[in-house]
């Protein structure tokens, strides 16, 4: 793909990142709001947007349904590796393009693991009809890693004798130290990051069970960063033990409490997968993408996310024994005390 | 040990994939099979391997039960060190990983895989005639664990003179010293392991071998389900088929809920 | 306010450090004088300012005492962030340092800072005449924050038109734009606070200028202890002296262990 | 200085580093010993040795009295910011270049902060007796980052503008993506890290509290790495809270329990400066390098180093009373129930 070969920016460029920084208010605000007024706020048309968590695990699947209640045009999607979260809004594209539409994507991954491919992936790149830019886990990471840092790129192995370097926009130079080849990719500074943590102050200061993910870094590379958690907690409670904070209150915008907020994928210490209901979504867009009848996935968003208020409303669709059974599974994994 | 006599593909996969993994070595674990291989060598053989997954869990003793995703809360649980995808990678990229297994939908003689797209290649790149998910860590693992170990189900359409997609790098082209040219780190492919055989490298040309054929298939067999040609090692021997209590581990133990290891 | 009539030259730096910083900014906090004048800008017109050390810790209340080390526990307390000094830095360069506070044994009219080596550069690097601590942060401060503080007691040897060693960057040479063309981001050095005055630097050139005045010193007496030519702002007003309630903070509440502030 | 534009490696080369871990054993073994042993086994003649801490927090003084006491030859030292440990080493090379001597240094601050600039820096360096390699703290982070990465290189903002670019190895390139000058600073992979830290178990985990310095990349940088920590606790401990883990056992060769092994720098947790001690060590070595006078350095090194057997006989000469007290400092700034 020549376009991707070419070097420009997606999202913002290192020194635009870096202005929009510097002028930002930086202090220790509570930036406690609804979803509603998060996503209106900080998401704009055209926008890059960054998504954390890892597959179907702490996907900011809340944020993702208001996003798609509210309609945005002409997205780019950053993450490395992702399920639910882009298969929600590519799913709205489907139904509605008007409504809601993807540009690009820059990723790594896009399915489910032992849930399988996506269909909505499938859809939209088998019919042309998204920007695609391939990467690998570690290439995306360390891409939102160099934005984190402020600088305009990072070396890595990575795409090394693969076609990656080929459809992206890394270059390969011999290393001035070495002499052997060298790949640098591009830094990944977004517009937005939307993130899902465990716990989280009023201010931002964010802190994150099992895996970090990217999420740290999406949020200190982006200009904007709107996060859900689990449990809004004091302060004084995260400042006990700052060394547990994963992401400063300094890179954060907005705080919103959403329990459940990556469910139906999973959350450590809160929540294992609802395969089940993973499956039932993904049956719906299969059946679209065979023989583009869009009834089963209208119905589905009908029901779950235009025809509800917001995601609270979603979580109470489901049997309160089928969350706590889902509650139930994860506190096998991560036994602790109340 | 009595021989199993009703194991399936994927269990045949499962169990040599355990026994190529040495006790005490590094393996970074991708989605699916390896996860349930890694768990058998760790419950048989090799007590002492250390797991690293992708989404930052290092060492973890995986008695939770078997993970569905490689950042499954299941690996986290007294784990040795738990960071993020950079930190794995940076690690591996140190050259901490000793084996790493990688999958594909394509692979060619060179140990080169393919996870991206089908179809014709650069042409139809942005519109491919199907679109598979992606790299994921596979390519990071290529480029920079010491070996790696390959899984393909083996069918003509999938072992291919020619990728449509180079995902994750093997051999490259073969010549010598290939990898360290292009910068990449690591020996490279090490063993694939096909739903017919086990096939290594020569070690001068880097072209796929038939090392070990699985019970039932012969070096005929094995070479007619390939897209190119194999060489042959000198003492081609058959797998010992799992045992009864591989698959019951498998069965039981493992995957009782077949997350990855299908019983049909 | 009553003012103080035995503040020390220490004193009168740290009161005007603490007014230069502005609530609700973030500030890299250097060693010695400037961490006394963060905290007197946190504990006066400031609460809401969020201290950065190099060692790893964001945004700590500071209400355990003043840290004598910028890797101190007592930076640790409370704070909102820890990590180690390559997430320190990380930040600053990211652009999340609006203020950073340096220092150094020597600096030119374009604000740039040795704190390396005194000696002929470059052939006594290896055997100078006086070897200094070295850049410490501050080379990395001068580079990424947004804008710099200098701090430098005003003594004709340290003020000079060539320095034994750029370590920690200001204008560079003052031409436009220079800091951008060299890869650096941020403006520079924004205040120069001496044991005399209070300079800035002129919009056009670049060049140290007298903005302000310590009481007693006249634009004359400035000008004679510098090792250049200064210039000078429109209208030089007086800085006010310190109050006695700000001499007794630094005293009694903040330094009384006179780790940095010495009485004497 | 020529010499240190020109590019080499000091320690390991990237491709060394990483042959050499791939050859190690990294099992999860135990790995206790005593100091004299790890000291012996793991450091050699002529190895870059990379000090973990900063300044004088958290720094490996129990592994460097040993090291005295053992005697090297030609060493490298790299480190971002250090105080006594350094100190200890070059006071010994003052006194007896033929029992333990520095070749080089690579680092960005050799002093005391509040307790002021270093005597025996000073001594060697205005004599000319090492060669020295100036970078900033974040150039030295980041170095030992790369390192820590398996990179050859890493780009920083850092030296640009500043002599270091011209009396060190950096490199400074037009960035491929921006035009824009950016600084390329070479890896730096120690053949041996000497760290210490608050608790380890014996396979090698380390819990860090407060800063944790640049002490995990020198870790993962370096061939070897011997770790004293404060507290010996048992794994299970530690795998209970992963997250708070900062080395993994991968890349640790020696664990030894040293309590007071920073003394008299501070650790976190277990107790603040000894400023006195600190100064009484200064007066000694700053005698000698003002008038060449040995007599008050011998003795200090004599009394506290080469006449006692272990670090523990050195803590066991200061008053009981003096150590209560510099553990009460620290709780106060760390308050905690025991």
């Amino acid at each position: 793909m020549e376009t991707n070969t070419e070097m420009y920016w997606t999202g913002l460029s290192p020194d635009e990142a870096r202005e929009l920084l510097v002028n930002k208010d930086k202090s220790m605000k509570d930036k406690r709001m609804t979803l509603k007024q998060a996503v209106a706020q900080f998401i704009k048309n055209g926008d890059n947007v960054g998504i954390g968590g890892f597959v179907n695990i702490r996907q900011p699947i809340a944020i993702t349904h208001e996003m798609v209640r509210h309609g945005f045009k002409d997205l780019t999607l950053s993450w490395q590796s992702a399920g639910m979260a882009p298969d929600y809004l590519a799913g709205a594209m489907m139904l509605d393009p008007n409504h809601f539409s993807i540009k690009r994507v820059e990723m790594a991954y896009w399915a489910h693991e032992a849930f399988g491919l996506s269909p909505m992936f499938r859809y939209l790149a088998e019919r042309g009809m998204i920007e695609i830019e391939d990467w690998s886990n570690y290439n995306m990471s360390a891409r939102f890693k160099a934005g984190a840092m402020g600088l305009p790129f990072i070396p890595t192995r990575g795409p090394l004798g693969s076609d990656i370097v080929k459809t992206s926009r890394t270059k390969v130079i011999d290393c001035p130290f070495t002499s052997r080849p060298i790949a640098l990719l591009p830094a990944s500074n977004p517009d937005v990051a939307i993130i899902h943590v465990q716990a989280a102050d009023m201010y931002g200061n964010c802190i994150i069970r099992g895996t970090d993910a990217t999420c740290a870094e999406i949020a200190m590379a982006s200009a904007h960063t709107i996060v859900t958690c689990e449990q809004l907690v004091e302060h004084e409670l995260v400042a006990r033990n700052p060394k547990d904070v994963k992401i400063p209150f300094l890179a954060v915008d907005a705080v919103i409490e959403v329990p459940f907020g990556s469910y139906p994928g999973a959350c450590r210490r809160h929540y294992y997968f609802n395969g089940e209901h993973i499956r039932q979504f993904h049956a719906a867009a299969n059946a679209m993408r065979k023989d583009g009848s869009s009834a089963l996935l209208q119905a589905y968003y009908d029901e779950n996310i235009f025809g509800v208020e917001c995601f609270e409303d979603y979580i109470a669709k489901f049997p309160v024994k089928k969350l706590l059974a889902d509650q139930k599974a994860e506190s096998f994994n991560c036994e602790r005390l109340a | 040990m009595t021989v199993s006599t009703d194991y399936t593909a994927q269990e045949i996969i499962v169990v040599a994939g355990a026994k190529i993994l040495e006790d005490k070595k590094v393996v970074f674990v991708g989605t699916g099979l390896p996860m349930v291989a890694s768990l058998l060598a760790k419950l048989t053989h090799a007590p002492g391997l250390i797991p690293v997954f992708e989404a930052g869990a290092v060492g973890p003793p995986l008695k939770v039960g078997l993970p569905i995703s490689v950042g499954d809360s299941k690996t986290f649980t007294g784990a040795s060190f738990v960071g993020g995808l950079n930190a794995a990678f940076e690690m591996t990229q140190r050259g901490f990983a000793d084996f790493g297994f990688i999958g594909g939908a394509e692979v060619d003689m060179y140990g080169n895989l393919n996870s991206t797209m089908m179809g014709n290649f650069p042409e139809t790149y942005q519109k491919p005639a199907v679109r598979l998910p992606g790299s994921g860590g596979a390519s990071d693992m290529a480029a920079s664990c010491e070996r790696t170990i390959l899984i393909v189900p083996h069918d003509k359409r999938r072992f291919n003179e020619k990728l449509s997609y180079v995902t994750s790098p093997g051999h490259l082209d073969g010549s010598p010293n290939a990898r360290f040219k292009a910068g990449m780190q690591g020996k490279g492919p090490y063993r694939v392991i096909t739903t017919k055989a086990i096939l290594d490298f020569d070690k001068d040309t880097n072209r796929m071998r038939i090392l070990q054929i699985f019970p039932g298939e012969t070096v005929e067999s094995v070479q007619a389900a390939t897209g190119f040609e194999l060489l042959v090692a000198p003492h081609v021997s058959v797998f010992d088929p799992p045992t009864k209590e591989e698959v019951r581990m498998i069965r039981e133990d493992i995957d009782p809920d077949q997350a990855f290891v299908k019983r049909a």
